[in-house]
C-alpha cells in the first residue's frame, strides 16, 4: 500500500504518495520531478545523490522516502536563489570545476553543508569532508579550490 | 599552417556556457528524460564466466504484474560480422549483437540473457527474478596465460588468430597477433652494457564514470524511432544500433543528453538496442538504467595486460635495443588495444633496434572498451619503469637518460613516421626545472619521474554557425560536450568572428539536426570539430565579404576582414564604413538572407602528445600504505583553448592513473565472478587521498591546426601509472612491476626482501 | 620516387618486402602500384591502415598528392578513448 | 527488492508493542536505525523484511547521557550527532574516533553506533571500540529489558544476539577515570570510505606512577567477530606501555587473530597489520591517558 508524506522541500510544502520501501532519492527524482540529484551508485558510495535532511548532510539513496515525513528537505535545486548563484556554485563555475558535471549537484550540497558548519575550513578539512563524494573527472584539484576560495569570499576575506 | 597570433579570446578562461545548468541541478542526464507512458526495464545476466543456454522459460515471468515485454537473444536478428568503423579496439558488429543481448553462448558473468519491460521497475525485478534459464555450464579462462594455454578452453569455435603468416589449422583465443621490428636486435643487446629484462602486470580497471548508462527508447510504428541517451558519440549509437537491429539509420534518431562521463567507456552500446526492442514488443517508450553493478559487471573495462619487457643501453645511457612481448585482455570479443599497445610501447624513445609482439587475448571477462589513450598506459608502465631501472643501474639521472634518448623532430618514430614540431624534448626540460624536482625527500620516500604518450586523432566533423540578426551567433555541432567542449568551439567562434565570447551560443544537436560527427573521443574534439568550427566561421566570414562588396558596390577582392569588420582594402576609392558581423547582420535581408557558416571535414593533422609526470610518495613500511605527496603533469597542449579545462583534462587523468597504480582492480573469483563491484571496494581515488596536481602546459604549436592545438585528453592518463610505480620503487627499494599497488602487496614485498 | 614503407603486418602479402621506391602522384595511383604488385594488398590497407604522407596521418585517403620525394607509411587506424 | 511496511513508534513501549504483535504474527521485521547498511542490504535482496520499524523517533534512542555513572548513548545517535559532543569526545576519544570513521559525511550524518553494532559485520568500526571500552548492549523486548556485554553480543558474521521482537535501545559505557584513555585504529587503503582491513582498539587506566593498571584490547576484522584479547592486555598491564611492552601486545593480536583472505586483504597481511594496529594504538592511549585526562 502506498504511503502518503507530507514534508517541506526547498521552502515548499509539498506532499506525495510513494511506495514504503521507495528511497528518498527515487521519489525526489520520481514523484517529484527534482532530477537534479543523481544516482551514481545507490549504495551511499559516490554523493551524488546528497541533500541536506533537516540540515544534516545525507546520502538520499540510503534514506527512505517516507522516513522525511514531516522534516526538511534542501536539494541542490533548492541552494541558489532566483537572484543569485550560492557562492560555491559561481566558484565551482569561475574556477572550471566540474567537467562532465554529474557529480556536481552532490559536490554542491556537500560543500554548501561545510561551509554552513564550518566557514573556514582548512584544505585538510575540505578534503575530508568532501571524500564521500566521488568526481572521476578533476583529480578533485579545482573543486578543492573552489570550496575554499567561495569560504573565503564568504568570510569576506580578500581573494 | 600555424599562424603566429595575437588572440582576443583564445586561451583566455570565461565560465562554460553550460555551467548554470549543472551547477543547479537543471542539466538532463541519461536518466533523467521521461516519455507520456514510459515503461522501466531491466535485465536478467547471466551467473556463469563461460556456459552454454540450453532453454529460458518466461512463462512464469510474463505473469507477473505489470509486465509488458520480455526479449531474449532470439528476438534479434543475425548479424553478419563486419569492422565496426571508428577506430581501433571499436571491435565487430556481429560481436556487438552478440555481446549486447546473449544467444547460444554466455561469455561472462554479467552477459546479458533476458530483458523486461515493465510498469515500474520493482515489477520489472520480480520478472527477472521468475525467469528460467537452463545453463550448461563451461569451463572459463580468466587470464592471458590460461587463455593461451594449449589445449584452452575456446570462448568461440570459429575464431582463428589473425596476423599470421597462413591461416591456422585450428581455433584459438588469440585473436590477433602483430609484429612490429627495426634493426638487429641481437646485435643491439649484444652492444648493450646494461640489460634491464621484467614482466610487469597491470589488471583491469573501469573507466569508473560517476554516471550509470542509461537511455530511453521509443520505437515508431511509422518506424521514425527515439533514443535519448547518455554517449560519447551519438552518430555512432545511431549507427551501431541501426546495425544491431538490421535497421536503416534514417529511420533511428538519437538525442545525446548531458554525459556523466565517459572516458572512452561510452563509445559503443549496450542498452539502446534492448531498449528499442523492448519498445517494439510493447508499443511504448522504455528507459533502461545500469545499476553501478551492472556498469562494473556488464559494461567495457580495460584491458588487463602482461608485457615482458627488455631493454639494452650503454654506459652512456643510449639505448641499444628493445624487446617486448605485449599481452592484452580483450574480454569476451576480440579487441583489445594490443594493437596501440605494439605501436606506442617504444615511441618516445629513438632506438636503433626493436621488436614488440602483441598478442590480443580473448577472455571470459566483459569485452573491454576504450579508456583513455586505450592501450598505451600498460604499454607505457612496462617502458617507463624499465627505464627507471635503467637510470638507478647506469647511476643517471632519470630525466638526463630519456632526454638522451627522447624522439625529437625528424626522429623516425617506432610506429613509422618521422615525427614533426613535438613536445616531449620540452616536456623533460620543463620537468627539470620544475621546483618539485629539487625538493628534498625524506626517509622513506621516493621520488618517480614517467614520460606519457599518445597519438591523438582528426575524424570526422562537421559545424554550422548562424547569425543571428543581432549580430551573435549559435554554433550547432554534434559532439557530447564531456568536459567543457562548449566554452572551447565557443571562444575559437568568438575569435574567428570577433564577437564577445558572451555572444555565442553552442549547441549540441541530435543526429537529425547536427551533420555526422565522430565521437567526442580520441582527444579529437577541440581539434576536429573546432576546426569544423573555426572553417565554419571563416565560411561566413567569407560570405560577409561578398555581401559588403555588394553593399558597396565593389569587387569582392576590394574587401578585407580587418579587426571584426569588412572594410574597404587601402586605397579602395569608396565610401564605406567599417562594418562588424552586427551591422551585416541587420543587412542580410537585403544581402542575401540569413548568415550562416558550415564547414564538414575528415580532420587530419592530429600532433601527437607527450607527457612528463613527476610523482613524491611517501610508504608506511608496516602497513604498506602508499600516500601521494606531490603530483606534478607537464604536457604539451599545442595551444591551449581553455587553460582551465586543459588543467582539468591533465589533473584529472592524473588521478585516473593514481587510482590505477595504488589500488584499482576487478578482483575476481575463481569461477569469474567479480568481487568488488561497487564503489565501496572498486577503490577509485577520493579527495582526501591526493594532493594538489601541478600543472603546466607547455604550447609547441601543431602544425596540423589553424591555432595549432593538438588533442589533451588522453595523454593525461599515460604516465601517472610508472610515476607512482617508479616513486614506490624509490620509497621501498625494490621494483614493483605488478599493479596495483596495494597495501598487501607491498608488504608482501618487502617481507620477501626481508627473506 | 617516393619511397614507401610497406606495413610489417602484411608480410604475408608483401614477401617480405618493407620499402620499395615509386613514382606515383597521388594515393590511388599509389595503391593500385601496390595491388598490382601484390594482390589482395589493396583490401587488407583499406581495411585496417592509414596512410601516412610526409608525417601527416591520413585515415581515409583518395585523391592526396604525393610529393616527389615523399616518405609513406602505412598505420593502423588508431581510436582512442 | 519486495514490498514492505514501513513504521515509525514514537515510544520505547509503542515500539515494543508494535515488535511484539508483528512478532506473534510470525512477520518479518527488521529494525531502522540508520539504514546505510540495511539499505543497501535490502536493496541487493540480502534480506526480505515485512515491516520496517523505524526506531529514530524514540526518545532514548537519540539521547547521549554522560554523567558519573559512565556514557548512555542511544542506539540511533549518528556518528555526526556523537562527533559533535565534545565531552564525549574528551573521555572517550577512541570510540568517537571508531564511530567517526564509518563512512563519508553523508554517511555519519545517518549511520549509527547502534547499527553498526547490530549489523555485526566482522569489519565494524565501532565493534572493537566499545568491547575495549567494557561496553554493554540495554536491550528492550516483550519480556523486559536485558543487558549483555557487547563482546558477546556479537555471535557471528552479521549475527546478533537478539531475539525475535527485540531491539537496541542504548549502549552503557563505564566511567572513564582520571589517567585513563582508549583508541582506536583501523587500516583502509584509501584515507576514506573503506571497510576496515583490520583494526584494534585500545583502552587503559595508568596509575599515579604511570603504570598500566587496567587494559582492555579489542580486534576487528580478523575474525567472524570482533575478538576481546586478554593475552594483549596482560602484554599491557603492571608496564609502563613502553616499546616492548606494546610490541608484546602486538604480537599477542597477531596470535589471536584469526583471519581470511578476500578482497580486501589477505589472511598473512591481516595478522600481521593487526599487530602494527594494536600497537600504535597503545601508543596513542598510552600519551593520552598520560596527556592529563580530567
Amino acid at each position: 500500500m502506498k504511503q502518503h508524506v507530507s514534508s517541506t522541500v526547498n521552502g515548499e510544502q509539498m506532499e506525495f504518495l510513494c511506495e514504503p520501501d521507495e528511497t528518498l532519492l527515487e521519489a525526489l527524482r520520481d514523484r517529484l520531478n527534482l532530477t537534479g540529484t543523481k544516482e551514481g551508485c545507490g549504495t551511499g558510495d559516490c554523493g551524488a545523490c546528497s541533500v541536506l535532511l533537516d540540515g544534516t548532510l545525507v546520502c538520499s539513496c540510503l534514506v527512505f522516502a517516507p522516513e522525511i515525513e514531516g522534516r526538511e528537505l534542501t536539494t541542490v535545486e533548492g541552494i541558489a536563489s532566483p537572484e543569485a548563484l550560492h557562492p560555491v556554485q559561481r566558484k565551482l563555475l569561475e574556477h572550471a570545476a566540474l567537467q562532465c558535471g554529474i557529480c556536481t549537484p552532490g559536490v554542491v550540497v556537500a560543500a554548501k553543508a561545510l561551509l554552513d558548519a564550518n566557514p573556514n575550513p582548512s584544505e585538510e578539512e575540505t578534503r575530508y569532508w568532501l571524500a564521500g563524494n566521488l568526481c572521476r573527472c578533476t583529480g578533485y584539484d579545482k573543486i578543492i579550490r573552489a570550496v575554499l576560495d567561495a569560504a573565503a569570499e564568504m568570510r569576506g576575506a580578500a581573494p | 599552417m600555424s599562424e603566429a597570433v595575437d588572440f582576443r579570446y583564445i586561451g583566455t578562461r570565461p565560465v562554460r556556457p553550460d555551467g548554470l545548468d549543472k551547477v543547479t541541478g537543471r542539466a538532463n542526464f541519461g536518466a533523467d528524460f521521461t516519455l507520456p507512458g514510459m515503461l522501466h526495464g531491466r535485465f536478467l545476466r547471466s551467473p556463469h564466466a563461460h556456459a552454454r543456454i540450453l532453454n529460458i522459460d518466461l512463462e512464469a515471468a510474463l505473469a507477473v504484474p505489470g509486465v509488458k515485454a520480455i526479449v531474449t537473444g532470439k528476438d534479434f536478428p543475425e548479424v553478419e560480422p563486419g569492422d565496426i568503423q571508428g577506430g581501433e579496439g571499436a571491435g565487430d558488429y556481429h560481436d556487438l549483437a552478440v555481446n549486447v543481448m546473449a544467444r547460444d553462448k554466455v561469455l561472462y558473468h554479467g552477459h546479458a540473457v533476458a530483458a523486461v519491460a515493465a510498469t515500474s521497475v520493482r515489477a520489472a525485478e520480480q520478472a527477472i527474478r521468475a525467469i528460467k534459464v537452463e545453463y550448461e555450464v563451461l569451463p572459463a579462462v580468466l587470464d592471458i596465460d590460461s587463455a593461451m594455454a594449449a589445449n584452452a578452453p575456446l570462448l568461440h569455435e570459429q575464431l582463428y588468430t589473425e596476423g599470421l603468416p597462413e591461416k591456422p589449422a585450428r581455433p584459438s583465443n588469440v585473436a590477433q597477433v602483430m609484429e612490429s621490428t627495426r634493426g638487429d636486435i641481437e646485435a643491439g643487446f649484444a652492444e648493450a652494457d646494461v640489460i634491464i629484462e621484467r614482466t610487469y602486470i597491470t589488471p583491469t580497471v573501469h573507466q569508473g564514470y560517476i554516471e550509470p548508462h542509461a537511455c530511453v527508447a521509443r520505437w515508431g510504428q511509422d518506424e521514425q524511432s527515439l533514443i535519448w541517451c547518455a554517449t560519447q558519440g551519438s552518430f555512432d549509437v545511431r549507427s551501431m544500433t541501426a546495425r544491431v537491429l538490421g535497421l536503416n539509420v534514417s529511420r533511428l534518431k538519437v538525442i545525446p543528453s548531458e554525459i556523466g562521463g565517459g572516458f572512452g567507456g561510452k563509445t559503443t552500446i549496450y542498452l539502446e538496442p534492448v531498449a528499442i526492442m523492448l519498445s517494439r514488443r510493447s508499443g511504448r517508450p522504455v528507459k533502461l538504467v545500469m545499476t553501478r553493478e551492472e556498469v562494473f559487471r556488464a559494461s567495457g573495462p580495460a584491458s588487463a595486460s602482461k608485457i615482458k619487457l627488455k631493454i639494452g643501453a650503454r654506459k652512456d645511457g643510449s639505448l641499444t635495443a628493445m624487446y617486448a612481448w605485449l599481452g592484452y585482455e580483450a574480454g569476451a570479443f576480440k579487441g583489445s588495444p594490443m594493437v596501440p599497445g605494439v605501436m606506442c610501447v617504444f615511441a618516445p624513445y629513438d632506438v636503433p633496434a626493436f621488436k614488440a609482439e602483441g598478442y590480443d587475448v580473448l577472455v571470459n571477462k566483459p569485452k573491454v572498451a576504450a579508456y583513455r589513450a586505450p592501450g598505451a598506459p600498460q604499454a607505457l608502465f612496462a617502458t617507463e619503469s624499465a627505464m627507471d631501472e635503467l637510470a638507478r643501474e647506469l647511476g643517471m639521472d632519470p630525466i638526463e637518460l630519456r632526454l638522451k634518448n627522447a624522439v625529437r623532430d625528424g626522429s623516425q618514430a617506432a610506429y613509422g613516421p618521422k615525427f614533426n614540431s613535438i613536445g616531449l624534448e620540452a616536456c623533460l626540460e620543463a620537468a627539470r626545472a620544475h621546483p618539485n624536482y629539487q625538493r628534498p625527500l625524506e626517509p622513506g620516500q621516493g621520488r618517480g619521474v614517467a614520460v606519457g604518450f599518445w597519438f591523438n586523432v582528426g575524424m570526422q566533423s562537421s559545424a554550422e554557425i548562424h547569425v543571428n540578426e543581432d549580430g551573435t551567433a549559435t554554433v550547432i555541432e554534434g559532439n557530447p560536450d564531456i568536459g567543457g567542449s562548449r566554452a572551447s568551439m565557443a571562444l575559437m567562434a568568438a575569435e574567428e568572428l570577433c564577437i564577445p565570447y558572451e555572444n555565442v551560443r553552442v549547441v549540441v544537436a541530435d543526429t537529425e539536426s547536427a551533420g555526422f560527427t565522430n565521437v567526442t573521443g580520441g582527444s579529437r574534439v577541440t581539434f576536429a570539430t573546432g576546426m569544423a568550427v573555426i572553417e565554419a566561421a571563416r565560411d561566413i566570414i567569407s560570405q560577409l565579404k561578398q555581401r559588403a562588396a555588394a553593399l558597396w558596390n565593389v569587387d569582392e577582392d576590394m574587401v578585407d576582414w580587418v579587426d571584426g569588420k569588412v572594410v574597404p582594402k587601402p586605397g579602395i576609392n569608396v565610401e564605406a564604413e567599417p562594418m562588424s558581423l552586427a551591422d551585416m547582420a541587420a543587412e542580410s535581408a537585403k544581402t542575401g538572407g540569413p548568415l550562416l557558416g558550415r564547414a564538414s571535414l575528415n580532420a587530419r593533422g592530429a600532433g601527437p602528445a607527450f607527457s612528463v609526470n613527476l610523482c613524491d610518495v611517501a610508504v608506511d613500511p608496516e602497513t604498506g600504505k602508499v600516500d601521494v605527496l606531490s603530483f606534478t603533469a607537464i604536457q604539451d597542449a599545442g595551444k591551449a583553448i581553455h587553460p582551465s579545462y586543459v588543467e582539468g583534462q591533465m589533473q584529472g587523468g592524473a588521478v585516473q592513473g593514481i587510482g590505477w597504480a595504488l589500488n584499482e582492480e576487478y578482483v575476481y573469483n575463481g569461477d569469474g565472478v567479480m568481487e568488488n563491484a561497487g564503489f565501496l571496494d572498486y577503490r577509485i581515488p577520493v579527495a582526501s587521498d591526493l594532493p594538489m596536481i601541478d600543472t603546466q602546459i607547455l604550447e609547441v604549436p601543431n602544425p596540423g591546426h589553424p591555432y595549432g592545438v593538438r588533442g589533451v585528453g588522453e595523454t593525461p592518463i599515460v604516465a601517472p601509472l610508472a610515476a607512482v610505480a617508479n616513486a614506490v620503487s624509490a620509497a621501498t627499494g625494490l621494483r614493483m612491476t605488478e599493479l596495483p599497488l596495494s597495501p598487501p602487496r607491498i608488504v608482501a614485498a618487502l617481507e620477501a626482501a626481508k627473506g | 620516387m617516393a619511397q614507401v614503407h610497406l606495413p610489417q603486418q602484411l608480410e604475408r602479402l608483401t614477401g617480405g618486402d618493407r620499402v620499395l621506391e615509386l613514382a606515383v602522384p597521388d594515393y590511388r595511383s599509389l595503391i593500385a602500384a601496390l595491388e598490382e604488385r601484390y594482390p589482395g594488398i589493396r583490401g587488407a590497407i583499406e581495411k585496417d591502415f592509414a596512410v601516412v604522407i610526409d608525417g601527416d596521418i591520413i585515415n581515409d585517403p583518395l585523391l592526396e598528392p604525393i610529393p616527389p620525394e615523399a616518405e609513406i607509411h602505412f598505420l593502423h587506424r588508431i581510436g582512442g578513448g | 527488492m519486495e514490498s514492505f511496511a514501513y513504521e515509525a513508534p514514537d515510544s520505547l513501549d509503542a515500539a515494543v508493542a508494535l515488535l511484539a504483535e508483528r512478532n506473534q504474527a510470525s512477520i518479518r521485521t527488521q529494525i531502522l536505525a540508520g539504514g546505510t547498511d540495511m539499505i543497501v542490504q535490502l536493496r541487493s535482496g540480502d534480506r526480505s523484511p515485512r515491516v520496517i520499524v523505524d526506531i529514530k523517533r524514540i526518545p532514548e534512542t537519540r539521547s547521549i547521557i554522560l554523567d558519573d555513572e559512565g556514557l548512555l548513548l542511544g542506539a540511533a545517535v549518528s556518528g555526526a550527532e556523537l562527533s559533535a559532543r565534545d565531552d564525549v569526545s574528551a573521555r572517550y576519544p577512541g570510540l568517537v574516533e571508531a564511530a567517526d570513521l564509518i563512512g563519508s559525511t553523508q554517511i555519519q550524518g545517518r549511520a549509527s553506533v547502534g547499527g553498526n553494532l547490530c549489523n555485526a559485520s566482522p569489519a565494524g568500526d565501532t565493534i572493537p571500540a566499545l568491547i575495549a571500552n567494557g561496553a554493554t548492549c540495554l536491550i528492550a523486548g516483550p519480556e523486559g529489558s536485558r543487558e549483555v556485554p557487547v563482546e558477546s553480543f556479537v555471535v557471528g558474521v552479521q549475527r546478533n544476539q537478539l531475539e525475535p521482537g527485540e531491539f537496541l535501545v542504548a549502549l552503557r559505557l563505564p566511567p572513564a577515570p582520571p589517567r585513563s584513555a582508549d583508541a582506536y585504529l583501523r587500516f583502509i587503503p584509501r584515507t576514506e570510505m573503506d571497510i576496515a582491513v583490520a583494526s584494534a582498539g585500545v583502552r587503559v587506566v595508568l596509575d599515579a606512577d604511570g603504570v598500566c593498571s587496567e587494559a582492555r584490547v579489542a580486534i576487528g576484522a580478523v575474525a567472524p567477530t570482533a575478538l576481546l584479547v586478554p593475552e594483549a592486555a596482560h602484554a599491557l598491564i603492571g608496564t609502563r606501555l613502553d616499546e616492548a611492552a606494546c610490541q608484546a601486545a602486538a604480537d599477542a593480536s597477531s596470535a589471536a587473530a584469526r583471519p581470511i583472505s578476500d578482497k580486501r586483504g589477505t589472511e598473512s597481511y591481516r595478522r600481521k597489520v593487526v599487530g602494527v594496529l594494536t600497537r600504535r594504538a597503545a601508543v596513542i592511549a598510552r600519551d593520552r591517558a598520560l596527556g592529563g585526562q580530567a
